[in-house]
């Protein structure tokens, strides 16, 4: 096996991630003998990976193909290190009731409440305490209902800057629907 | 990475008027703060005529800058031509060159930059399930889903659907059914998907879970092309049903 | 360097498909000295990537990160071998558009036209999908059209670690007298 050869095979197992046939790589390296191939293979397995205790990578077999993967002693380190340690998430009733908040801003309890068939109380009082929603004012109808929209934490929390970052109809049909200048030549 | 040969994009067209006259003026070996914008107003104007390298869907730039032109050059036979005052259309002109001119060079700089950096190739640049196809896929962004959402809500608008649904949609729901349908099909067609929706409701409800769920890395969007449709995609990472 | 060490950053290298942050593999090895931290990454660079013939990847800084990439000089081989057309150029219009925003940003679309001689709705919006640009704020101007700033993708794109590794202005001029015809700066 020369180096070229093994740079060459690491390379393309490490771009595709899929496991690639054995025969599209003997193909590629132009090795038409399925035992020099498979000795080749023992040889990069062993030389290269299993016997480096400083790599972190291995040759692995599997569906007919060739795939490089972690060594599975690693495996613990990895999901330590790839654990997203996220936030107390907010509940899908919670989500729901913000969504029609973000969209109808100023709404009411009712219009929330009719808008997702369920009473919305609890969802506005959770989003109230976590600072999502917040009382804008009151609507001018017999009793006064609040009014709800959304706050700072609710852009910090969509990773938006502005509410005007939520793509508006008026921004899309801006950017996406370019109209063709008029060709003034005809 | 300015050594790195240069590696040129051939176009048929100017990229615009500016590009033309910066062209007209290396050409006639003219120095940009001498040159009275005049002397290349004429050959401009046959460019503008014989439509050489003038993209089509740009002619009203050039035009704009062609009565530009043709307004310096009628104050330049005036008796008392103006020297290049502060306010004068050819000073503003010619400003603006300087700068495109530097803007060509960032934009040279940028594409040998692309091009070396093109020849190192990174992982999950070919997705895994999609290694035989032959073309690519990119990952979209929430505007770009936000754009058909809109789109359907506008249809739906006109469609007169609004507020008739007295059914109640729930964002648990809904992911319990786009990750089934997921497991079922392999994938969602997002524009399909939504069409098949009957309310406003429905599709608010959707959308908001569809764009949760992808913020959650749960879902992985894909656009085969430009102006392609958008697949939904199970993230391999994580587990659909959490 | 330890071959744990270097075993780790290599799998957790390869899992991770965007640039990791030096700070966070320096917290993962529970390495809190920074010179001894480039000096452990210098080694690793060399002694088991750039010297060695038969590996297929070297390390890469870019986005303030490290990531794994393949060597330059097999680009040719992994063309022909991945059937699949990478993912296409920028064209010059999308060139000189992402120029202005990346030295004048942030910039709005009719900044951003006025400076082409163009409109640059096309490009603006091609920038935005393929994530090289995106809405910073929003400028307080009537109208308050929104204002565009190059994001982490470009910096990854382009190879660059942060934007200051941009040339400066003054810079480039320099840069490009020698080998230009006659310059228009004098």
């Amino acid at each position: 096996m020369t180096s070229e050869q093994a740079a060459l095979i690491e390379a393309i197992l490490f771009v595709s991630k899929d496991p690639l046939e054995l025969g599209r790589i003997m193909e590629f390296l132009q090795i038409s003998d399925e035992t020099e191939f498979e000795k080749i293979l023992q040889t990069l397995e062993k030389e290269h990976f299993l016997d480096r205790p400083e790599r972190g990578l291995q040759l692995k077999r599997s569906g007919g193909g060739l795939q490089l993967v972690t060594k599975p002693e690693l495996h613990d380190s990895l999901k330590d290190f790839f654990t997203i340690k996220q936030a107390t998430k907010l509940t899908l009733a919670s989500l729901e009731t913000l969504s029609i908040v973000a969209y109808r801003q100023p709404a009411t309890l009712a219009e929330i409440s009719d808008m997702r068939g369920v009473n919305a109380t609890g969802p506005v009082k959770n989003l109230l305490q976590k600072k999502l929603i917040r009382i804008s004012g009151r609507k001018k109808v017999p009793g006064l209902p609040a009014l709800y929209a959304t706050t700072q934490e609710f852009l910090v929390y969509f990773g938006l800057n502005d509410l005007s970052q939520l793509p508006s109809l008026e921004e899309l049909t801006e950017l996406f629907e370019e109209k063709e200048q008029p060709s003034l030549f005809k | 990475m300015i050594e790195t040969p240069v590696y040129q994009v051939q176009t048929d067209f100017f990229e615009g008027p500016l590009d033309l006259l910066l062209h007209l003026i290396r050409k006639n070996k003219l120095n940009i703060n001498d040159i009275r914008l005049a002397v290349i107003t004429s050959e401009y104007l046959s460019y503008l005529e014989n439509k050489q390298g003038i993209n089509p869907s740009r002619e009203s730039d050039f035009l704009t800058t062609a009565a530009t032109l043709i307004y310096i050059k009628s104050r330049s036979v005036l008796p008392k031509p103006e020297s290049l005052a502060e306010e004068s259309p050819e000073k503003q002109l010619l400003y603006t060159l300087i700068e495109y001119e530097k803007i060509q060079k960032i934009s040279k700089m940028l594409q040998d930059m692309e091009y070396t950096e093109r020849l190192l190739w990174r992982r999950l640049e070919l997705n895994e399930n999609f290694a035989n196809r032959e073309y690519t896929l990119k990952e979209v962004s929430a505007f770009q889903l936000a754009e058909i959402f809109f789109a359907i809500v506008r249809k739906k608008e006109n469609e007169q659907f609004l507020y008739v649904s007295s059914k109640s949609y729930s964002i648990a729901a809904k992911q319990t059914e786009i990750a089934g349908l997921i497991k079922e099909n392999g994938f969602i067609d997002f524009s399909a998907y939504m069409k098949k929706l009957d309310s406003i409701e429905e599709i608010l409800v959707s959308f908001f879970t569809l764009l949760e769920m992808i913020k959650r890395h749960l879902l992985i969007a894909l656009q085969e092309s430009l102006f392609g449709t958008i697949s939904l995609y199970a993230n391999e990472a994580c587990e659909l049903s959490n």
